[in-house]
């Protein structure tokens, strides 16, 4: 191999490499590496691919369990749905790319989920997104950030055909200057026929098949995910990553008639890091070496250089192996779908990853010092000093009322009607969807033999920052809360740890907290995590965004056609609060509204109190009980309330009796509390099982609420003017 | 009664499809570069993004080889359903008069719609009484119906407006509020809204399955 | 040969993004903007030239909406459709 | 005036349409196309042509991913980006 012009210590640094990282390279190899090399190394040791500040604390999360079939570590996660089906899923970020070009990035973050579900054999069935940006009424680069990634994701899922159906999003100043755009998938597949990514079988073939292989994102594992986003100098930013949910959906069937066919025997989609992490990934589980010849991958620009292909991160690309004698039939298959498959290289037992173009060997390295060698980081967590965060503006006139408090909640972007985001996504693509947005808490899919699958996907960065322990477990406990207003029962989990940089202590403190919180709730709920994904390093000029540890979460139904609604249904059906309920009211969202500081600190949380409240409220639903069920959550009881008249079209008279603090009582926030409607006796009958207080009874054209001498009253039309607050950010 | 449902490469509602017209009879998927109808009484052109709708909404999908059967088919008289991208096909294809534009809100919009039966005569709305309201979803970013005027006129004086958007429904600015439209001889019909996912009450309405049933009704008369 | 087809909707056809893009106009300080109207541009390279005017008829524009122009690029004036 | 704008996906970018369209064409009995690119076309009136560019910059074209190019359409060249 040619030795001449070797990368110097200062460039693998720019790559983002330390130097002491540099150095240990130096020695797995022996000597220094070139550049080929060298890039292959600072993407496999970038903190995206090698999660060298998180990975030890994922270590103590719970991941067995009961349903669990394919847990951390593999494309997706799975767990068993019953009648030999999995469900897989998993959410991923694409935070710095969709900052950068929200359509795009907001696309490409799609379309890389899908890839991850269809890569273990799972047909896609469901797509739902987690969104943050800031202030939408005064910032206009988050009014065009949220334009851009909801057209992108629309753009994306809508296309390939896969619905969304659900999501969540949230303004908060902390992410003025990086957004947060997650998108979490489902996919469906048989048990038995489910794909790992492990190549083996010496002396079979790589087939990459899909997209033509650009200059997409290069440097962008590396340079993207590792680096604050304000460093970025302008010639540092990678090409933009163009999504293509056409060839995407031709790859995604032909996948699925390769694996259907028995015609491979491993799979692998070529995300960050594109082919070299594929490569060396398959490799490293399957415990073989890998051949690869660049001078074979079809190009979009013919003029690139080895290292160029080796880290492109075009979209729309999979790998996978192939017994020689199936080769032909494999690329028949490739051409029927028009991704045109390429033999690129075979399967070795050198345990090394070799690069050549044509016979000239550009590369060649331990497949065990790519991938397990990263040094790993202990973080320094030390709780802040001083607070982290600037209290909230305050868009709350201190002389309001109850009433113009509900109004201002109502028509808080954080609690408005989020249609103006879920029309312009196909939610019922497939037939499955037996719950659209805002029907119930959580998105209902029908399976074969007439069970049901029920998601959700919720984060709240402004509890997690005020507790990143308390706060994280909080937010479990809503996942789990809107999948039981469904009447499901939690499978599994999956989540998405978006925070700051965890260099600082301050945020591997908040890291540290969260993943304990996450890890305790998770085990509680006997919802194990299956899978997810880690965004570090969000931080703009003034300071990190707030933690957010996104939680998403899939329980089934034994009978859809029972599934929750949350709107009250009835007139004269009575209305309950139910669950030990203690509404505070620090960092909740009346205080963003009147501009408070974040407390220091959560109440303490009863986890088994909750999940015993979880498991009554489901049981009703899933008998047919209740006419409805809502969680509380953002803006308190009677938000919960007001969501549940307009989603039902009728009122409510409420009277919570004596009461000393009508606001706490009102607007505060906790985990645990359920709304509830249904006839009388069968509220009777839930307050066998959890603490349950009638509180007023469904009925006409308002909302009339009277607590202790407090006392608020709206009309459903000033109700739902206000709920369509979000309206006008999408002229 | 056998209903074909075409599949090009990015259709996304073709099984949809299947299970709609599996209801009211047999129902199969035709590739598109197949030529053979395979003794189909009706076909299908079903809803999604052919060819990723790159160019134009349909532009690229009405060349394929099946297009080709299903054109002569048309021309023969046997039914013809386009949905969505489907009607974007037909339209491209001159089976349908009219073109679809971008709509005037210039977003995908997804949406359940009423759609008023203006023609309940056709092969697709005689189980349908003149002037009902059918509850379908609609979900489309190009689906603004244009001909000009006095096309219009000739075509509603004929009874080819066959489905109209109730007022206040129509979200992307069509002419007249025209939802779906049929040709001279009424066998070949097009519409924006999605009746294949009206067809169940646990996923939304059951309103669609009427469009369904009228064509197995069209398709035994024709036979009987 | 290099050639250049300009699509443009007709005249008389409402082309809501021009429309947006005109009414967009203004609130960052661009004044005296009228008439938008927005298409698309297809560059391709073609061996033969003379069957350019077909593609375009046949594929590339819908006659009913659009109207479309040929320019090649090496030299040579275009047609209008 | 009356201005022409061409906006081009950046070379190196990938063109999804250009690509499905190049592809589709043989098919459709057009062969000997290549390098098939698909842009939008904006045109529109303008009081002072000067600000053109910078309207391009700030909302007609995506400089992250397109290049533009403006044509004066009564008389005078263009500049490019
Ligand atoms: N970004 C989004 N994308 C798609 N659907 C969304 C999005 N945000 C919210 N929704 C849907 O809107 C409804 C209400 O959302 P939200 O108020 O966040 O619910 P919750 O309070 O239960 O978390 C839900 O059905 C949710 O799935
Ligand atoms: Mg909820």
């Amino acid at each position: 191999m040619a030795d001449a012009g070797l990368p110097t210590v200062e460039e693998a640094m720019a790559l983002g490499l330390t130097r002491g990282e540099y150095e240990l390279v130096c020695e797995k190899l022996d000597r220094p590496p070139n550049q080929v090399e060298l890039a292959m190394f600072s993407l496999l040791w970038s903190e995206h691919c090698a999660y060298k500040h998180s990975k030890k604390l994922l270590m103590t999360l719970p991941t067995e369990g009961e349903f669990v079939v394919m847990g951390p570590g593999e494309n997706a996660g799975a767990v068993d749905v019953g009648d030999g089906l999995v469900c897989a899923f998993k959410v991923e970020s694409h935070n710095h790319p969709s900052a950068v070009e929200p359509f795009q990035g907001a696309a490409t973050g799609v379309g890389g989920i899908l890839r991850d579900i269809f890569a273990i054999g799972a047909r896609p069935i469901a797509v739902l997104d987690s969104l943050r940006f800031g202030d939408p009424g005064t910032s206009e680069r988050s009014r065009f950030l949220l334009d851009g990634a909801v057209s992108g994701i629309g753009h994306y899922g809508n296309s390939i055909g896969v619905p969304t159906v659900g999501g969540e999003v949230y303004f908060e100043e902390p992410y003025e200057q990086n957004c947060l755009v997650n998108a979490m998938a489902l996919g469906l597949g048989e048990r038995e026929k489910l794909v790992r990514s492990a190549a083996a079988g010496i002396g079979n073939i790589l087939v990459l098949y899909g997209a033509s292989t650009g200059r997409d994102g290069i440097g962008g594992a590396s340079v993207l995910a590792s680096a604050e986003l304000g460093e970025l100098s302008e010639d540092k930013r990678p090409t933009v990553q163009v999504g293509d949910p056409f060839e995407e959906s031709k790859l995604l069937e032909c996948s699925l008639e390769l694996l259907e066919a028995g015609l491979i025997v491993a799979l692998q989609d070529l995300g960050a890091a594109g082919l070299t992490s594929s490569a060396s990934e398959m490799a490293s589980k399957g415990e073989v070496g890998i051949d690869i010849d660049v001078a074979k991958v079809p190009l979009r620009e013919a003029d690139m250089e080895p290292f160029e292909i080796m880290v492109s991160e075009s979209q729309e690309r999979m790998l996978c192996v192939v017994e020689p004698g199936k080769l032909d039939t494999v690329i028949a298959l490739t051409d029927k779908w028009e991704v045109h498959g390429t033999a690129i290289g075979t399967v070795t037992d050198t345990g090394q990853m070799r690069i050549f173009r044509g016979e000239e060997l550009v590369g060649e390295m331990p497949v065990v010092a790519l991938v397990d060698d990263c040094p790993l980081y202990d973080l320094d967590p030390a709780p802040p000093a001083a607070p982290i965060y600037p209290p909230p503006t305050a868009t709350l006139d201190p002389a309001a009322d109850l009433r113009q408090a509900l109004l201002a909640l109502i028509a808080s972007p954080n609690i408005a009607s989020r249609r103006p985001l879920f029309e312009q996504y196909d939610s019922i693509v497939q037939s499955r969807t037996v719950r659209r947005p805002e029907e119930s808490d959580a998105a209902v899919l029908q399976l074969p033999g007439g069970r049901g699958l029920a998601v959700s996907i919720d984060g709240n960065g402004r509890k997690v920052a005020a507790d990143p322990y308390r706060g994280t477990i909080g937010v479990v406990l809503e996942c789990a809360s809107n999948l039981a207003c469904a009447g499901a029962q939690p499978l599994g989990t999956t989540n998405n740890l978006n925070f700051g940089n965890p260099e600082k202590p301050h945020i591997a403190w908040q890291l540290t907290e969260a993943v304990r919180g996450l890890g305790e709730a998770c085990r509680a709920l006997e919802a194990p995590i299956v899978g997810g994904n880690v965004s570090l390093y969000n931080e703009g000029a003034s300071g990190p965004i707030y933690p957010t540890p996104v939680i998403g979460m899939v329980g089934r139904l034994p009978d859809v056609t029972r599934a929750g609604r949350l709107g009250f249904a009835r007139e004269g059906d009575a209305i309950a609060l139910v669950g030990r309920f203690s509404p505070a009211l620090p960092a909740s969202e009346l205080a963003r509204l009147r501009g408070e500081a974040l407390p220091d600190g959560l109440p303490d949380v009863d986890i088994a109190a909750v999940r015993a409240t979880q498991e009554a409220v489901r049981d009703a639903v899933r008998e047919g009980a209740l006419s409805s069920a809502h969680d509380i959550a953002e803006g308190g009881l009677l938000v919960a309330i007001a969501e549940s008249c307009l989603a039902g079209d009728v009122g409510a008279t409420l009277d919570l009796g004596a009461c000393e603090d009508a606001w706490s009582a009102l607007f505060g926030e906790a985990p645990g509390g359920f709304v509830v409607s249904g006839d009388p006796s069968a509220i009777a009958r839930l307050a066998e099982h959890t603490d349950v207080d009638v509180i007023g009874a469904v009925g006409g054209d308002r909302l009339h609420v009277r607590a202790g001498d407090g006392e608020a009253n709206a009309t459903l039309a000033e109700l739902r003017e206000a709920h369509r607050a979000l309206a006008r950010l999408f002229p | 009664m056998k209903f074909g449902v075409l599949r090009f490469p990015g259709s996304c509602d073709e099984v949809d499809a299947q299970l709609a017209a599996g209801r009211v009879g047999e129902a199969v998927l035709l590739w598109h570069r197949d030529r053979d109808l395979q003794g189909c009484d009706a076909i299908i052109v079903p809803g999604g993004f052919s060819y990723g709708d790159y160019l134009r909404a349909g532009a690229i999908a009405r060349f394929s080889p099946m297009m080709e059967e299903v054109i002569a088919f048309a021309r023969d008289g046997g039914l013809v359903l386009g949905i969505c991208n489907g009607f974007q096909v037909l339209c491209e294809a001159g089976l349908l008069p009219g073109a679809l534009l971008q709509n005037t809100n210039r977003r995908f919009t997804s949406r359940q719609v009423r759609l008023e039966v203006v023609n309940s005569e056709t092969p697709f709305t005689l189980a349908c009484a003149p002037g009902e309201l059918l509850s379908v979803p609609a979900k489309h970013g190009s689906g603004r119906y244009y001909a000009p005027d006095d096309q219009i006129d000739a075509m509603e004086a004929a009874g080819q407006v066959v489905v109209r958007y109730a007022p206040g429904d129509c979200f992307n600015g069509s002419a007249r509020d025209i939802a779906g439209v049929c040709n001279q001889a009424g066998n070949v019909f097009g519409l924006m809204p999605h009746p294949e996912h009206a067809v169940d009450p646990l996923t939304g309405s059951t309103d669609g399955l009427r469009i369904f049933e009228s064509m197995a009704m069209a398709a035994e008369g024709v036979r009987g | 040969m290099r050639v250049r087809v300009l699509v443009r909707p007709k005249a008389g056809i409402l082309d809501p993004q021009g429309v947006a893009v005109e009414q967009a106009l203004p609130a960052l300080g661009f004044g005296g903007v009228t008439d938008v109207r927005i298409g698309r541009l297809i560059e391709l390279e073609v061996d033969d030239p003379a069957q350019v005017d077909e593609m375009c008829r046949k594929l590339l524009a819908n006659p009913l909406v659009e109207d479309y122009e040929v320019q090649l690029l090496d030299g040579a004036a275009g047609t209008a459709s």
